[in-house]
């Protein structure tokens, strides 16, 4: 236990090292899932978009 | 009051969709902020000397670039004409519309102000009343600036034209504003410099609707 | 704020105006206009190009002040510009649409300016009216120039008036876009609503009475325009 | 060239590449990360402060890297006319950005320890903030036109110029900030050179290749969904050109066969 | 030559049917400035300390705000089609312009330098390489603020976004610019300072119109 | 800098374009167009609102890009945008008339522009063929909307070209004026210039060819399209 509160104390740098890795995360992850959900949302639009034309032009 | 919040929620609404608006204003206050340790040079102490100033006058001046498209659109499309139409009083929707300026960059610049005190290694006591006396400061910022906004349309050169309205208004502001940091700085009360900064707002906010709207009125004869 | 509709109100409303008079850019522009609208009426307003329609009906709405005359309500005369702004709709050359906002947004926002709140059955019936359901969903940004004017025109809709100023409003508009317009002036007009209509080519309005600018215009106008032209 | 200028040629050799730049990063991550954030040992000089090295100095690395691709995919797209290219660019700019934020915010949370301030005004430090003002006009820039197509022309110019700027603003810095500053602490990066052996190196070049897979696997995705992005609006133009046409006539002639459109020509 | 010849003279005889125009940006330099020393506070040892830099921020920025127009109104009009259309080549009309730009907003602006550093208790010896390093300064300024305002030309919010563009870009000329002024105030020679800055300016003569141009073609596409 | 009018060279023009297609705003606005225009010839523009005749005008001009095709001037292909520029005269909706300058100042700027140097006889040449020539001296902003439009028109005079494009240069001007604009389209078509007039009622140009846009729009053809659009 001892270890691990020492380790996540970072020598007394703690304040320092877990905000630059949580911070490095949440862009390196944030960037990954907002680009994947528009990719997502756009797939699912021009699907939807596809199948309004083609029900339109045999209308 | 629906007036109110329909055109509240309305500008916020086109802010929110064209975001890149207020994140520009945001740039350009970082930017200008930075402009400064060029012009002056990096030692920290300078900087710190100057700090609360150039903080102050670079969200002035942003303010104001801002400030210059409030009404210009909705008076280029023809909204400003259905606005003085709509048979509720005008300063109602002048006040609906200065809130969602201050909103959409006034509250901005006060967020991001403290990133850029650090940079011009303002010191630590100052952040505290930087903000607030932001808080107090920008909606007479904004309200004053609606009136020039609402006096300049129609003008070619709206932006300098504005400035020169504008900027000397400004000035009660800015030494109420700096001289708040500047006390805590050197460890007297900031209090007192903020009630005066509230006392500005109050009066701008019981003015300025009223002046802006006649501004308007004549606008769109 | 729900604004009664003509309809309903048991007095036949009248608009009229007495010995209108208006300078613009130091020129007068029209003098000793005068005009009745009763119930129910149109009025078509004519001219060339700058003889003040588009200045008679800014005047009418309250934005421009005459220099000289009387606009009077059921014989009141009319002083509280506010007042008057809440019964009736002007649609200008200027669509007043907001390209980043969808068509539904942008209807709903006038409606709920106008009447209080906005409701979906009222946006839904105004874009029937002018054939922009298909399109509710989408920005106004993609919308064709004839599209666009006819989301302006479907604000008359939205929340009834009883008094409507339409400066070209047959501007960009398609065939049966036109008819659309003439069906919503005529209902409007069997309700009790007044229309006046500057236009080149009024097609839309059945049976209105016409005024022609071009008699109000001063003689003496100005050394450099049309007197001088005129001599020719 | 040309044949990466066709879209479905270009995403077809994007998509071969997708799968072996998530798979490599994901793999470079499992295996750096914990290295770099238990089994390396502490610097002498800065102790466990040299940790934030491995997410700082990949993410410098990254935002110069994408400018400069940026920088190409523009020249490409202005003087080839090359779309695709375009598109690079475009999806690029926005992970540019952010990693040129993450390297000034772990920087700065580097700098508070080491050198008891979160900012210097030192050359490098300044010139990475300038690039960021610079992604930000770029982004800016490309957002603001109605027409999205002109948003991309006007954008690549400005990459374009920023691209011959940023050496200049860079040895301008650079020299200011010597000329002016030799009292404030000096840039810890010669200190930890001096300082680097194989149990930093090894943390950081898996990092490095990490973070740069990481890219290249995103850039894939955000290709595709910029690609869909344009069809999408392409689609939504003809739906409101075909809703345009009301009368019965020009409906019947909207869904012509296009191989039989007309070529009359008018003599 | 005749298109060059002739643009010149227009946008000259333009300017000065129309002088409010320089007058106005004029008037923000010196209300910008004045601004400082309520932010800062009126000890003359610290404005001193910042004159050169204020003087050069509070110029950049009201370059800034005139280059915002430089093309905008030919665009609206129509003009620019027709420019495009001349049959010269475009980078040549681009450069009239702005040498027209240059002369009526950039020569202001110098002549009137030394009063605002006065009121900033900038030392003697500084209003020479300052007026000095302006006149080299601001035809860069000029041209490459051509750039980004050939490039806003049709976007909302044109002002702002410019100055997210171009400020950055600006930070070379800034910084050598004040150098040269720093340098003569400490008794060094302002010498190479100034040959930068001239070398800047060649610089951006020979890359700016051409840039522009591009810019302004696919403005009028 | 003096360019030669066409009824001066012996070589007859031509100026034809094939396979032409234009996009705008993500969408094939036209395309497999089409044309030729002899010497001495004319094309009227004509199609509905949005079917693309300003798009072409400009696209002919070389303003435009266009998105596939060739265009011709004496059968060889045209590559150099500026020589093309500098043999026609562009008309668009905007006037591109400076208010602050006087109507001479206006016309005079043009001609040093196309010609070299500004000469009084040619300002005064082009100010009568559109009948200006009274209002010399006056500032463009006291000008009507006409007389602005007539202002444009003049520069077609002050410095000949042998290919005129005019997008709706019938805008805002009254009989008279009409006809002269269709005195100067004959003189020029007499000389062997080439004129094309985007119109929607052209009174103006006698015995010309017409082109319908209208036959020129596709169905929804997509640049992006690949495979999988081409499938359906
Ligand atoms: C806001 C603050 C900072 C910024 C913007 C910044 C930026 C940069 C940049 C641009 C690089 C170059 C990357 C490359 O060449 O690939 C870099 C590398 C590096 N930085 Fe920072 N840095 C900052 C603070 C710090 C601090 C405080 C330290 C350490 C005490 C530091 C240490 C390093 C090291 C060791 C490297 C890599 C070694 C080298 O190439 O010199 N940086 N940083
Ligand atoms: N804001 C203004 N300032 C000065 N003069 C104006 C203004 N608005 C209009 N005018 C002038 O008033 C006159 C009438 O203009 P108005 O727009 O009312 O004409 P109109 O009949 O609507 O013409 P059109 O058929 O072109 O719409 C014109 O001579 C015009 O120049
Ligand atoms: N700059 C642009 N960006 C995007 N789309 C455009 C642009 N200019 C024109 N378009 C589109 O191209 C199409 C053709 O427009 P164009 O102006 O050529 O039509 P037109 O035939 O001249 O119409 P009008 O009769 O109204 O003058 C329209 O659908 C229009 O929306
Ligand atoms: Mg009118
Ligand atoms: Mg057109």
């Amino acid at each position: 236990m001892d270890t691990l509160m020492n380790y996540l104390a970072m020598g007394g740098y703690a304040a320092w090292v877990w905000p630059s890795y949580g911070l490095a995360t949440i862009g390196v992850v944030g960037v990954l899932l907002v680009s994947r959900r528009t990719l997502k949302t756009r797939e699912r639009e021009f699907e939807m978009l596809k199948n309004a034309r083609r029900g339109g032009g045999q209308s | 009051m629906s007036v109110f919040t329909a055109v509240l929620a309305r500008d916020l609404r086109l802010a929110l969709r064209q975001s890149a608006d207020s994140l520009t204003v945001v740039a350009f206050f970082a930017i200008a902020t930075v402009l400064f340790p060029f012009g002056v040079g990096p030692e920290a102490s300078v900087l710190a000397r100057i700090a609360g100033g150039v903080v102050w006058v670079t969200a002035l001046l942003a303010a104001l670039l801002s400030l210059d498209r409030i009404f210009t659109v909705d008076y280029e499309d023809g909204t400003l004409d259905q606005l003085v139409l709509t048979g509720a009083p005008l300063p109602v929707v002048v006040l609906a519309k200065v809130v969602a300026h201050w909103l959409t960059t006034g509250v901005p610049l006060i967020i991001i102000s403290p990133v850029l005190a650090v940079t011009l290694h303002l010191p630590a006591a100052g952040y505290g009343p930087l903000m607030l006396a932001l808080l107090l400061g920008t909606p007479t910022v904004s309200l004053v600036g609606a009136v020039g906004a609402a006096l300049v349309l129609g003008t070619r050169r709206g932006g300098v034209l504005l400035s020169l309205l504008i900027l000397p208004l400004y000035i009660p502001v800015l030494i109420f504003g700096t001289a708040a940091i500047e006390a805590t700085v050197t460890g007297v009360s900031a209090g007192p410099m903020l009630t005066v900064l509230a006392g500005f707002m109050v009066l701008a906010l019981t003015l300025s609707p009223w002046a802006t709207a006649a501004a308007l009125r004549q606008a769109v004869e | 704020m729900v604004r009664p509709m003509t309809g309903d109100t048991s007095a036949p409303l009248t608009f009229s105006g007495t010995n209108l008079a208006c300078r613009r850019g130091g020129r007068l522009v029209f003098s000793q206009l005068n005009f009745t609208l009763p119930p129910g009426g149109a009025l078509v307003l004519r001219g060339p190009n700058g003889s003040g329609k588009t200045t008679l009906l800014r005047l009418l709405a309250g934005l421009t002040p005459a220099t000289a005359g009387q606009l009077a309500w059921n014989g009141a005369p009319i002083d509280d510009p506010e007042a008057h702004a809440a019964r009736l709709r002007f649609i200008s050359h200027l669509d007043a649409v907001k390209p980043a906002l969808t068509v539904t947004e942008n209807l709903s926002f006038w409606m709920e300016v106008w009447s209080g709140k906005a409701v979906e059955s009222g946006i839904v019936r105004a874009m029937e009216a002018m054939d922009l359901k298909r399109l509710a969903s989408f920005p106004a940004r993609l919308l064709s120039a004839g599209q666009r004017h006819r989301l302006a025109l479907a604000r008359l809709i939205v929340a009834p008036a009883p008094l409507w100023l339409l400066d070209e409003p047959g501007n960009a508009l398609d065939d049966s876009s036109l008819k659309a317009l003439a069906r919503i002036i005529a209902d409007h007009r069997a309700q009790g609503g007044m229309v006046m209509v500057a236009s080149h080519g009024a097609a839309f309005v059945s049976d209105g009475a016409t005024l022609d600018l071009a008699a109000f215009t001063p003689s003496d106008v100005s050394h450099w325009s049309d007197a001088e032209e005129g001599e020719k | 060239m040309h044949r990466f200028a066709n879209p479905t040629q270009f995403m077809r050799i994007a998509n071969a590449i997708y799968p072996w730049a998530a798979g490599l990063s994901v793999i470079l991550f499992l295996i750096g990360l914990p290295i770099a954030l238990i089994t390396s040992p502490p610097d002498y000089q800065q102790s466990e402060t040299v940790r934030i090295m491995y997410v700082h100095v990949p993410s410098a690395w990254l935002a110069l890297m994408i400018y400069g691709i940026m920088a190409g995919g523009s020249a490409a797209f202005l003087i080839w006319r090359h779309p695709m290219a375009n598109l690079a660019a475009k999806a690029s700019a926005p992970m540019g950005a952010v990693f040129t934020g993450l390297a000034l915010i772990t920087g700065m949370l580097w700098g508070q320890p080491m050198w008891g301030t979160f900012w210097v005004w030192d050359g490098r430090l300044t010139s990475f903030l300038i690039l960021f003002f610079l992604y930000l006009g770029y982004l800016a820039l490309g957002d603001a036109f109605e027409d999205s197509e002109r948003g991309d022309k006007a954008a690549a110019i400005l990459c374009l110029v920023g691209s011959v700027n940023i050496p200049i603003i860079h040895f301008s810095v650079e020299w200011w900030n010597t000329l002016h500053q030799p009292s404030i602490v000096k840039l810890g990066g010669d200190g930890v050179k001096s300082t680097v052996d194989g149990s930093i190196l090894l943390p950081l070049f898996l990092m490095l290749g990490a973070f740069t897979f990481y890219y290249f696997a995103v850039l894939v995705l955000r290709l595709r969904s910029e690609l869909l992005a344009a069809k999408i609006r392409n689609a939504r133009m003809s739906q409101v050109a075909t809703h345009a046409a009301i009368d019965p006539a020009a409906e019947g002639r909207l869904f012509v066969d296009s191989a039989r459109l007309p070529r009359a020509s008018a003599e």
